[in-house]
């Protein structure tokens, strides 16, 4: 998949920060106002949707390679699990909330909730790295036709 | 303008959206047309006061069309006019007529605008509204309620969308291990 | 390094648009929200480093601001004048439309300058930027085409608008 | 007359699940099934008041007064299991969309009785 044109090259370079923001600000805040992990991790799956579609495979690739990726989506995996069995050892049951029982924050601030932050940044990165899994190898895979008519089935490797 | 009158608006608007991605031959059109329904429900959610899944639904929506486009871009606009199965067909549209009549009866009952927790006290929703912030600190109860009260919940999920994907990278990575290791 | 510092301090400010930790009726003031916003700031400075080209401009940064300013109301005037266009071919009822695509030429090197260019014409109603190739071709679809030679069109469509952002980008 | 439309929606996609040919149509009619089914559990938890204003997000601001939150707020159970809900289907749905692709590899066509009759 090749980029497109120079328009929407400038004008994804543009927008980009703001869709950043925009996912980090909806994944921190998640326990004050609307959002929380989900949607925050789903928008910014969507900025590296929007890269890949304007700049071409390559560019995403050589900033966020697929195997980071996969990575990324253990990692949230196991913060929330790590959280969940902390929970176990300073609450008693599994995915107690210890932080607020032992050290409530101030109602209405951003270090407030206990757990509840930590494991919306955990559902932030896995949410958004498997999703952005699924689109870059269905972008790399392509179906070619062949001369008898059938079909041959090629997944572009990136480089080591 | 009550909220029944504008429920029906959108339900209808988003009605002629499904039928026509149902009906039309084109494949790219019937995927625009599911982009109308899922807009749609996510005017909806903002109407019935669930703005987080309006937010998510709008960015799932906007990411399941791409993948969709993707699928479906330059392969077999063609449609084809082979014989209709009658008697599926038949059974099919009997099945949904019934399926209605079920519906019809089932759904008088319900009462649009009273949640069961104006009726049930113990309800749990009415400790989550009444604890929530006190007990988790969370001023999003739907957040309190995904990442505490019921993240067993929140596990599941994770795990059902992690093996999700990695269904979807294995059907799309085997044929090319397999044919290096010669048929 | 100078453009990683002004995608902090864009950020910044967006951060704080979107959150306002400053309230007006308590008067107090979040710090908790500002410092992360700083932290995401920092982040998104070393993630998306270039954002802005960085390019050297002949005018000075007030000279460019005023025209930038200027150019808002001539868009909008030509937007109304292509509006009241259109509307005349609409309901004239012998629909005197002649659509088809013409190629003309820009001077302008900056891809920013050329992006605002092709939206302002996208804007206009009746013609549209169909595509942009690097050596500065357009190619533009004209509900009502007059002239295809690459020369008069040019006039016709891109210069009315070039003059200004020549000031505006070089 | 909201709940049978709803109703109706989920049957438009039943139908379009069950009748299609077209391996796309069937996921599309899945998809459709799924939004009906997260509309009817949101519509669930609505509570209705006077006025459109009366329902209230269950979000608590500094601004609230609790006892008129808890008198307001609509049902937070059903919007937060919608909530997984939506994330796992949009990953279902990739799922049925890479089973899609390899399909069309191996057949060459999208239409399912096309397939039944080359394999056989």
């Amino acid at each position: 998949m090749n980029g497109m044109s120079p328009i929407v090259q400038t004008v994804a370079r543009f927008v980009k920060v703001f869709i950043l923001l925009y996912g980090i600000y909806l994944t921190l805040t998640g326990h004050l106002t609307p959002g929380g992990g989900f949607a925050g991790g789903v928008v910014i799956a969507s900025l590296y949707i929007l890269l890949t579609l304007a700049y071409g495979k390559k560019f995403s690739l050589k900033y966020f390679p697929r195997k980071l990726a996969g990575s990324l989506d253990s990692v949230g995996a196991l913060i929330f699990l790590v959280v969940a069995v902390l929970g176990f050892y300073f609450g008693g049951i599994f995915f107690a909330n210890f932080l607020q029982k032992n050290y409530p924050g101030a109602e209405f601030s951003l270090l407030s909730a206990g757990t509840i932050p930590i494991n919306n940044i955990a559902i932030c990165i896995k949410v958004a790295s498997s999703l952005f899994l699924v689109f870059i190898i269905m972008a790399v895979a392509r179906i070619i036709d062949k001369k008898d008519g059938s079909k041959d089935y090629k997944q572009d490797q990136e480089k080591e | 303008m009550g909220i029944e009158l504008i429920m029906i608006i959108i339900l209808i608007f988003i009605l002629l959206g499904a039928i026509i991605a149902v009906e039309i031959k084109d494949l790219l059109s019937a995927v625009i047309s599911i982009g109308v329904v899922g807009f749609g429900i996510s005017i909806a959610f903002l109407f019935l006061q669930a703005p987080d899944l309006a937010i998510v639904q709008i960015a799932v929506e906007t990411v399941l069309l791409v993948l969709l486009i993707r699928a479906t871009i330059r392969r077999d606009i063609k449609s084809t006019h082979s014989h209709i199965n009658w008697a599926g067909l038949i059974c099919v549209v009997v099945l949904c007529l019934g399926l209605i009549g079920f519906g019809y009866f089932a759904l008088q009952e319900l009462e649009f605008g009273k949640p069961a927790i104006t009726r049930l006290e113990e309800a749990p929703s009415n400790h989550y509204l009444k604890q929530g912030l006190t007990q988790t600190g969370s001023a999003n109860i739907v957040t309190s309620v995904i990442l505490d009260y019921r993240a067993y919940d929140t596990l599941g999920e994770a795990s059902v969308l992690f093996t999700a994907i990695i269904g979807a990278l294995a059907i799309l990575r085997g044929i090319a291990r397999k044919k290096k290791g010669g048929k | 390094m100078l453009r990683r510092i002004l995608v902090f301090i864009f950020a910044f400010i967006t951060w704080y648009l979107i959150t306002w930790p400053y309230d007006f009726y308590s008067g107090t003031f979040d710090l908790q929200i500002t410092i992360a916003g700083a932290v995401v700031s920092l982040m998104a400075a070393l993630i998306l480093g270039e954002v802005f080209t960085s390019t050297r401009h002949k005018h000075n940064i007030f000279y460019r601001l005023f025209w930038g300013i200027i150019y808002i109301p001539i868009l909008f005037y030509y937007i109304i004048l292509a509006n009241l266009d259109v509307l005349y071919r609409i309901i004239h009822p012998k629909r005197p439309i002649n659509p088809g695509i013409v190629k003309v030429k820009t001077e302008l090197k900056n891809t920013t300058a050329r992006t605002v260019l092709a939206n302002s014409i996208t804007l206009t109603p009746g013609t549209l930027t169909v595509d942009i190739k690097d050596t500065g071709i357009l190619y533009v679809h004209c509900i009502n085409l007059q002239e295809t030679d690459i020369k008069h069109a040019t006039e016709k469509v891109v210069l009315r608008f070039e003059k200004i952002l020549k000031k505006v980008f070089e | 007359m909201i709940f049978p439309l709803c109703f109706a929606l989920f049957v438009v996609g039943l139908y379009c699940a069950l009748t299609k040919r077209n391996v796309i149509k069937i996921v599309i009619g899945l998809a459709i099934m799924e939004y009906a089914v997260n509309l009817f559990l949101v519509l669930l938890g609505y509570k209705k008041g006077i006025t459109l204003a009366d329902a209230q997000a269950p979000i608590i601001e500094p601004v609230t007064n609790l006892d008129d939150f808890f008198m307001k707020a609509v049902d937070p159970l059903p919007q937060a299991l919608v909530l997984t809900s939506i994330v796992i289907g949009l990953g279902v749905t990739a799922l049925a969309i890479a089973i899609c692709i390899r399909l069309y590899q191996r057949y060459g066509t999208f239409d399912i009785s096309e397939m039944r009759r080359l394999k056989g």
